[in-house]
């Protein structure tokens, strides 16, 4: 198996708890990464702080583990201090929807040259369960006991909102299409986005009646649609959202888009 | 001996924590025969032993070694965590790691077999708790097993006086399968040699 | 043949539920770690088994992708 | 209620002392170790008719909260190392503004993300200075669960008094660890009101330095400002403006220590001081107990220090030691009070690991003090 | 004249340029809040830093000039405490959607009980003149000699995006629309956002060739289109984008749904 | 360039100073009135092959700036005190991950946003204790334009020697007074780099507490987290990793005071001692040109304290005066220096409105002293 | 008429360039603050005055609403 | 006189500060002709006068009073700012307001007569910068009017130094509108009775 091609063995087992969607979409990250043939030295990893940003710490790479939602704003210095470098940042919903909001959406407008993963597990996973920007209106979390009064994000439509360049969701229980998608993003350029959203049975899932991982799964599975599906059913833009308020995750690409990267617009070409 | 010195380790899960507060509750709010205290400092407490209960907790996830504490006294408790406990409850291999070798001679280590494959190299009990609340219907008990045997060989507390804590901390459909399982821990915990003598004069 | 490293396997049992020819079982042993490691029993079943047996690509892999702790691995693919 | 038993934990018996306060706005942002207080904050809130709001983080959390008490709203947050930074800008504004508020620390190991599990006492003077400009700024550190309530409702109450932030300064040991307290009838104290109907600016400080204050809503058309401002609230560029705002602001907490501070001693007359805070003073009675040579200064309030106290506490001892979960911090303090006192031997107990120092390692200290000599 | 009723003529002339924009958006305001007849002792104005985030200091009502970036996170905590309060906020481009970006998309996506006019003169007036998110991509800053490398934000389409009930663009080349979304955002519930895009002729004009005022306005004037025509051009959301790279402002409702407001949802209305 | 005269604005003189040192990357929001840095950087910065970017806010500036370091560059950013406020968190990054990088302060009127266009002296003590946790730093305070050169470049020599931020702390009237300067030849300081290759770690730190720089896109494959970490870079929950690591940090910058302080003495025979920094120093300076009886101290480095030259200048002095735009701020840390040298008479000239202490202000300070006596 | 509060405007010249019916001219005259002030030259031409005449309410206003200092304001609309 | 003070008030955008700079420009950097300083501080200053240009600036919005200063002298200057300045230069009402009596009797005050409408009690000379900058074809270089008067009414510097200075700092377009200006300014100066001396050795 490749995995350990790319992650450290000598941390292993990983901190991260009994059918984590972290370990799957870092299954599928090291399998994209190893059949894009990409150079571990040429690479570096930056995460912010949650579960999800620990990712960076098992990559076999030169790796940045930052503080709570200034992950990209890291990653945004170390790229353009040394252009030749392919950076990879690893966050989760909390880091990157919460904290992080802001420096989301303006690496995003900025088309960033950055190979962004989101592990949203709809909570904060690291600091036990409490709800975060893409919670889902209703649900349950140890902040929300009466159900979040909140609306979640769909991060993936406020990055194509925001200007990225390539946008796209999958789920831990999409394993194969979360790979495809990350691949097809390690060949564009700017800012790429890819939002897994996968299980965290431990808190999400307790707080929700998915104790299982199997049960987490399952619901994330049975809840995604293809957004060539929704396409098709003429619902439009403005529908996603409330689609995604009713608790559908609509999986797929959102955006494949040629606008310049910040390094091209900088370095002034055309 | 006017104070005791407990703590309870295992994994993370294991409900060690809960299982110290529950303790610790017992011996706060429900073992008010005990001489009353007064002193200038904190001369408001009216009654009842000092209890003092502490942790530790890893970073968020689960799996991580966890340590719980509880100390309680007929005097003030200044310095809040256990050194060097009186009873050590065992209930992982890397508790046992961390733990098992910081006792006194004096000191009640208690084991759960099946969760700790090493043994201390001084005296100790075994409670396989884990086995028998699986027994009574689920493994989760295993921490009201375990308290249920410390009461027993300490007389900590009485034993209703930590069903009524028990009681206060979990949820009503549990009552009963922790009510057996302390009172199982209770029946193995006499059945034990090992014995320490607390004085709540 | 499909092998999960003990030592990495958290008994998530998300192999058991996503393989396609359940070629899982629940397994029945705990780890050191305390999980209960699931069984590769039905190994002939497994698609990638058969695949390579006729010298093509595995296709399948769900168990391996899809194991959060990167515990599955397949002796057979000699990418070890 | 009153006079209830309660077994609880220091997060909890912190929620507890804020609704006995009257607090009725809560905003804040998940951080081990204080996240117990907005989980229970999350039930409790509702449970007594106030509103409750997580926000996207510490910078917007610090925000609602001086905007809900604007409104009219006791409120409050409660953080830790990161977020008590990320909210530095904004208490400098409750600061300016004199927006009562109340913010806890549950300090763990640092700097950045350091040691989330383990309590540390690394913020203290970052409690004091962590914000940019002249001021001043009152805190409040408990030492048990019993103070962990009662000071934070000493806190709401000095916040409301004084309209200015209060910070009280708890750690990842004391938010987790239970004892018993009982709750006890403590007086309330709610801020002066401006005078009803439009009245027109400016309504003169009273003698603490404290003007009324003009809550939102009731017609007095106040306007507020991050900006230097005249009494009457408008922004100015003067320099006499400034230097009077400044001078006010930081007088009515500096001149005002004698209402302000909280102290314990014990053992006054003993040849040896121990100054400890938190926790590390529970380990230091532990000695004082014990050894009539060894006396115990306590703040409870560490800022303003309580110098006045301290410097009477120093009569005739030979030497102080200062214990702390830092590299001595509140250490600088004292040392310049202690020195000014004319004590010579002043020295410093550190525990920089996450642990508690123990009695065992403070006499330590002693020791190696007494051989410095 | 009924800009008195509403401002504090004691602080006449107020502190902006000649030919200011934000001058204008005030007079604009005015009309509309006067024109619903809202009891100026039952609202309270809450801005940032900024130019444009002052005016908060001559509306004749309590107000709170708070930190930069932070208007909406004060106004969120103020609205709670006191939910009889109309609450507004004055806020710039940079104030909102740079170092305030993440309270803008957060508050949108609470749908927070707040009305909120972003007067977006594309640049930092009050520091002179410094790129924001929304100077437009080429265009010349003090910090962008050699033009701007980035692209803007569309400030509408981003508060759309994060689920903002209502949501309007026009500019102080259209005072009468400017009113008329105004009023129409004060009739709708959650969150109300009105960008009004405006003429600061001392810096961004004059670093883009559009030095007077009138110069400036003519400039908003011409680049506007509607989004009515846009949709009958067949422009789809994607496009507004990239239009809005190419300079274009697309201004009238972009829009106008019924998303439960964040009161009613904590008071648990249907 | 070298030994060319130019005419030059404070703030272009910290943009000349950092790009002679080596700067090439700068990340800046901008703020008044520290403004001009980011606008001549994002001139100056293209010239000279490095790269500019104005980020969304300070939280973001330094965050990539601190990236920027971990790529190889030399980096920089500038703000005043709200953005100093929100740059406080990652500051702290930068300190426990030993980040070199140099963060320019030019301060104005606080708390809060103050006065934006007056001078002032309030973050002294932020630019210390702003970031949570135990910790220590460097910080320098140029007095004139030419110290706005020099000071940069020694800022950015200090910063590579310690892998540590390091502060300027200038303040509005400095950033926009103009003065004469001469290029000088400075000699420059580099990071010790990681040995080539991939190293297995840890590689141990030199007799000052300083391990070579992991430069990432060599091949060292390092794991740098801002959560306590061995000296393998891994996370560590234990305590004695935690202790080691901030003792470490903690050292490498008091255990080396000599290499770093920078101080100005002036007629060390006097009998009245004044210490001063920044602009306020020159005042003192015209004071002690004319008056034999008084001397001055001007640190330039405020932080680590030039605290043993301080007690050698304080040898035989009558009285010590503190010259500050503030209320007192490094006034605290020097009393204690102070009394502990065994001057009695430690006394405070604070201004907090935004002017510059004159001469004849200084003097009434120190008559008013006299008198206190 | 058409009143220019000569201590508001700033001479930023947007009514004149507004107007419909160049009602205003740019003026030649500074004020105390130094700028130059627009004159009311053509009030006969202004739609809402010839409105308010015939008894409807004023429409144009744009001088009014686009004024961004508040300078000017109609002594015919009687809302002062 | 080793020292000269000198302030000009005006209102933003009349370029006061600019004019400032140019002036301190030219005592600083072209006045090399003048003694050498060496002193134990500044040892490293090899030649001409010492020069410090200060200002207060109002918030970034245009309109507000603003006031720029420069100090020049044969000795290291300490104390940066202008307290009574030795020479005033007035252009509009709010700074007179704010500046106009800060003034000691031997102070050269200049006032531009047509921004400022109030006069100084005590002795003060008129030059009509704004008029006449506007005469020469645009109002904008009334500050290098002002400046060729101050040089011609202090011999602070000399006019060519203050040309140097003021291509240094301006776009080549607008020099011969500025040199105009200062030969004006300077010529106005002149005919003025007021002077004030300096002593640069
Ligand atoms: C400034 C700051 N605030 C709060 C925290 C506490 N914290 C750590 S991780 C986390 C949430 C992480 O959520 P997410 O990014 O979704 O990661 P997950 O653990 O769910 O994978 C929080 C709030 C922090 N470390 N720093
Ligand atoms: C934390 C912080 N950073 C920077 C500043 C400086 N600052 C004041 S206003 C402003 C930009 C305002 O831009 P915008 O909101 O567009 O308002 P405008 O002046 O253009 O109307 C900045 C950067 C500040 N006050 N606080
Ligand atoms: S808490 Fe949730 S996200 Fe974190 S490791 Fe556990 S399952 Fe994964
Ligand atoms: S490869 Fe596919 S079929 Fe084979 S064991 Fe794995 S999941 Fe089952
Ligand atoms: S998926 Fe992996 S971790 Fe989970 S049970 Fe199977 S082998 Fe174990
Ligand atoms: S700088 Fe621009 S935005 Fe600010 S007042 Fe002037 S014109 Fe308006
Ligand atoms: S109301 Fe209309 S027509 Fe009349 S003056 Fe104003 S802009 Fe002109
Ligand atoms: S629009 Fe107003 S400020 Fe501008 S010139 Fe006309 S009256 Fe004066
Ligand atoms: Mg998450
Ligand atoms: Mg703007």
């Amino acid at each position: 198996m490749t995995h350990f091609k790319v992650y450290r063995e000598d941390r292993w087992p990983h901190m991260f708890c009994p059918g984590c969607g972290i370990g799957t979409t870092m299954s599928c990250f090291q399998r994209a990464f190893v059949n894009q043939g990409i150079d571990l030295d040429k690479t570096a990893f930056v995460s912010g702080i949650g579960c999800s940003s620990r990712v960076s710490g098992y990559v076999y790479a030169d790796s940045l583990h930052t503080t709570h939602g200034r992950g990209l704003a890291y990653a945004t210095g170390l790229k353009l201090a040394n252009r030749d470098l392919d950076v990879f940042v690893f966050t989760g919903d909390g880091d990157l929807g919460a904290i992080g909001g802001n420096h989301f959406i303006q690496a995003c407008r900025r088309n960033m040259d950055l190979f962004v993963i989101c592990v949203n597990n709809n909570n904060f996973g690291m600091t036990g369960g409490q709800a975060s920007s893409t919670t889902l209106h209703g649900y349950n979390t140890s902040t929300t006991p009466g159900g979040n009064p909140e609306y979640p994000f769909d991060l993936a439509r406020l990055a194509a909102a925001a200007g990225a360049n390539y946008v796209a969701r999958y789920t831990s229980a999409h394993p194969k299409q979360l790979i495809r998608v990350m691949e097809e993003g390690m060949n564009r350029k700017g800012f790429r986005f890819i939002e897994a959203w996968v299980a965290c049975p431990v808190y999400f899932g307790r707080y929700n009646k998915l104790k299982t991982p199997v049960e987490h799964l399952s619901w994330l599975k049975e809840n995604s649609v293809h957004i060539e599906q929704m396409r098709a059913d003429g619902k439009t833009t403005e529908d996603d959202i409330d689609l995604h308020v009713a608790g559908k995750i609509t999986v797929g690409v959102i955006r494949d888009a040629q606008r310049k990267s910040y390094i091209e617009s900088i370095e002034g070409g055309d | 001996m006017d104070t005791i010195e407990i703590r309870l380790s295992g994994f993370g899960g294991q409900g060690l924590i809960m299982a110290s507060v529950v303790l610790a509750r017992a011996a706060s709010l429900y073992e008010s025969k005990h001489v009353v205290q007064t002193d200038d400092q904190y001369k408001r407490e009216e009654s009842g032993l000092y209890v003092v209960q502490t942790q530790t907790f890893g970073s968020g996830v689960r799996g991580s070694a966890t340590k719980a504490e509880v100390k309680i006294s007929t005097k003030e408790i200044t310095f809040p965590e256990v050194t060097i406990p009186d009873v050590l409850v065992l209930m992982s291999e890397a508790s046992f790691v961390k733990f098992g070798e910081n006792v006194k001679p004096t000191s009640l280590v208690i084991v759960d077999p099946d969760t700790v494959k090493s043994r201390p190299g001084g005296e100790y009990c075994e409670i396989p708790a884990t086995v028998m609340a699986s027994e009574l219907g689920n493994k989760i008990a295993a921490n009201m097993v375990m308290l249920g045997a410390v009461v027993a060989m300490t007389d900590v507390v009485e034993v209703d006086s930590l069903k009524s804590a028990m009681k206060d901390m979990l949820p009503p459909a549990t009552h009963e399968l922790n009510s057996k399982a302390v009172d199982k821990g209770f029946e193995l915990g006499n059945e034990c040699g090992g014995r320490i003598q607390v004085d709540w004069g | 043949m499909k092998l999960i490293k003990r030592e990495y396997c958290k008994g998530c049992q998300i192999c058991v539920w996503v393989c396609p020819k359940t070629v899982y079982d629940e397994g029945t042993e705990f780890s050191d770690m305390g999980y209960l490691v699931p069984t590769v029993e039905r190994y002939d079943d497994c698609i990638d088994h058969n695949r390579i047996k006729k010298g093509l690509k595995q296709a399948c892999e769900l168990c391996i992708l899809s194991c959060p702790d990167q515990a599955i691995r397949d002796d057979l693919y000699g990418d070890e | 209620m009153m006079g209830e038993e309660l077994f609880l934990q220091g997060n909890r018996a912190v929620v507890e002392g804020a609704l006995y306060a009257g607090c009725n706005f809560y905003a804040g942002y998940p951080i081990c170790p204080s996240t117990e207080i907005l989980e229970i904050m999350a039930t409790r809130m509702p449970e007594t008719g106030g509103t409750l709001i997580q926000m996207e983080d510490e910078l917007s959390s610090i925000a609602a909260v001086i905007g809900a008490s604007w409104g009219g709203a006791k409120s409050m947050t409660a953080t830790s190392g990161p977020g008590f930074s990320l909210m530095q800008e904004n208490i400098g504004y409750a600061v300016i503004t004199e927006t009562p508020c109340v913010i806890v620390d549950v300090q763990r190991g640092g700097p950045s993300t350091g040691q989330p599990t383990l309590p540390a006492h690394g913020d203290i003077m970052q409690a004091r200075w962590g914000t940019h400009g002249s001021h001043s700024i009152i805190a409040l550190a408990p030492s048990n669960i019993k103070e962990c309530y009662e000071l934070t409702v000493e806190a709401f109450n000095l916040s409301e008094r004084f309209r200015t932030p209060v910070i009280i300064l708890s750690d990842g040991e004391l938010a987790h660890m239970r004892e018993r307290i009982k709750l006890e009838d403590i007086p309330i104290v709610n801020r002066e009101q401006f005078p009803e109907g439009k009245v027109s600016f400016p309504v003169d400080p009273n003698e603490e330095g404290v003007s009324p204050f003009p809550t939102f809503g009731r017609g007095h058309r106040t306007h507020v400002t991050g900006l230097s401002h005249s009494i009457v609230g408008y922004p100015s560029e003067d320099t006499e403006v400034q230097g009077k705002l400044i001078r006010r602001i930081i007088g009515k907490i500096d001149d005002n220590k004698d209402a302000i501070c909280k102290y314990e001693t014990i053992n006054p007359d003993a040849k040896h001081l121990i100054v400890a805070y938190g926790l590390p003073a529970r380990s230091a009675k532990d000695i004082v107990q014990q050894n009539e040579d060894f006396g115990l200064f306590r703040p409870m309030t560490v800022w303003p220090f309580p110098s006045k106290a301290f410097i009477r506490a120093t009569e005739d001892v030979e030497s102080v030691l200062v214990v702390e979960m830092n590299e001595g911090q509140l250490f600088r303090e004292i040392e310049r009070y202690a020195y000014r006192a004319g004590v010579e031997n002043v020295g410093l107990c550190s525990k920089l690991d996450g642990e508690i120092p123990t009695p065992q390692e403070i006499m330590e200290s002693h020791a190696d003090m007494e051989v410095d000599q």
